[in-house]
């Protein structure tokens, strides 16, 4: 299961990137770096995950004398959770910079753009 | 005998989510598509309680809870982008 | 029981793949694309679900599907006019 | 006892699941965005509520961390399915198939 969850990471990494590339508009390409985002959690969580083991919060069905033999590392479950955020806070910054832009040029063409270029 | 019927419900809930994406997926018009992600919440709540009755965690609950209360934020969201513009 | 697990798994990949490829398409108006990115996130949360981190999925739900989405049509209803290109 | 309760639980999802069937094949099969919106949000909330009602069988020690789903469903799903048929109605993306009078204009004195 988790080989699977593992392909359909990198498979939604290769779809970010190719969208990001390819498209010309400029909120077009934060959608697929969301998407390219969510790829990279699902790789990470899936790497994280063992066979047969439950999930790492000590109730009543996982004791605390049993929970180093059945529950999986919660590293990368916490590594995930502080990217989730992060990568929230980049995909605002990345909309407060398009709403700058669009009211300097009144467009969104990424081929508009062009006073770095020289 | 629970086990195969709980088997079975989860086949038909299977089915569908099937039915729910194909709408998704070829919608005339945006009104359809967020109504189709709308009952595709509402299926995947039901989804995860069927997790969380295979794995025997309390604790997977919760993620219903919030899926019960944030699909619904989605949803007013995209509908008064449709009506006339947040 | 614990078998039920794996087909849970490949319709939600087979259904993020789809969705993925939705939300890249250009012919798309772009409502339509940022809801689809929306669905992304709905989906790998239930995945997240089925991989044994119940806290990512309840983040991913909260913030990934429901803050992303609204900060996107924010946007989208503060440049309407210009998003078409 | 056990044993029974197993199955009428098992029994309950299997009829919720056939709602949410239902439902989920009325949002297919429909030919309009209204009929749509009545076939697909009621059916769907009817066997959400029944697959809980199931689990609460078969579990009875997580019968309040369920009564709670069931609540917040009451609360927001009816809710977001009208404030959709409202969008659809004022923003005049969806049209009435010819021959049909649309009351709702008539009563509120829209234009649409």
């Amino acid at each position: 299961m988790a080989y699977i969850a593992m392909a359909t990471g990198f498979i939604l990494i290769l779809i970010g990137l190719f969208g990001a590339l390819t498209n010309r508009n400029i909120l077009r390409m934060i959608v697929a770096f969301t998407v390219a985002d969510t790829g990279v959690n699902m790789v990470i969580v899936a790497i994280g995950y063992m066979h047969g083991r439950t999930a790492p919060i000590l109730d009543v069905a996982v004791s605390a004398a049993e929970a180093a033999a059945r529950i999986i590392d919660p590293v990368p479950q916490a590594l995930v959770l502080t990217a989730i955020v992060i990568g929230v806070g980049v995909t605002a910054l990345m909309l407060a910079y398009t709403y700058k832009l669009y009211e300097k040029k009144r467009t969104l063409d990424i081929a508009q753009f062009t006073e770095l270029k020289w | 005998m629970a086990e195969f019927l709980i088997n079975l419900a989860a086949s038909l809930t299977g089915v569908a989510f099937l039915a729910a994406l194909w709408r998704f997926f070829r919608g005339p018009t945006p009104a359809d598509r967020v109504l189709a992600f709308d009952v595709l919440t509402i299926v995947s709540i039901a989804g995860i309680v069927f997790g969380a009755l295979v794995e025997g965690r309390f604790i997977y609950l919760d993620v219903a809870l919030v899926y019960g209360l944030l699909s619904f934020l989605g949803v007013i969201v995209v509908a008064r982008y449709l009506e006339r513009g947040l | 029981m614990s078998n039920l697990f794996i087909p849970m798994t490949v319709l939600l990949c087979a259904s993020m793949i789809v969705a993925g490829l939705m939300s890249i398409w250009s012919k798309r108006s772009l409502p339509i694309v940022m809801l689809s990115s929306g669905l992304v996130s709905l989906l790998a949360s239930v995945q997240y679900l089925l991989l044994a981190a119940p806290d990512v999925a309840m983040t991913e739900a909260a913030i990934g599907s429901g803050l992303t989405t609204f900060l996107f049509f924010f946007v989208l209803s503060r440049v309407r006019g210009g998003a078409n290109g | 006892m056990g044993e029974l309760l197993d199955v009428v639980g098992g029994l309950l999802m299997v009829a919720g699941s056939g709602f949410l069937l239902l439902g989920a094949l009325g949002l297919v099969r429909m030919p309009d965005l209204y009929n749509r919106i009545q076939a697909a949000t009621k059916a769907t909330t009817l066997g959400t509520l029944l697959t809980l009602l199931g689990v609460a069988f078969i579990r009875p020690e997580w019968a309040l961390k369920l009564l709670l789903i069931g609540i917040f469903l009451l609360f927001t799903n009816p809710l977001s399915s009208q404030v959709l048929a409202r969008a659809a109605h004022r923003s005049g993306l969806v049209r009435l198939p010819a021959g049909q009078v649309d009351r709702l204009a008539e009563d509120t004195g829209e234009k649409s």
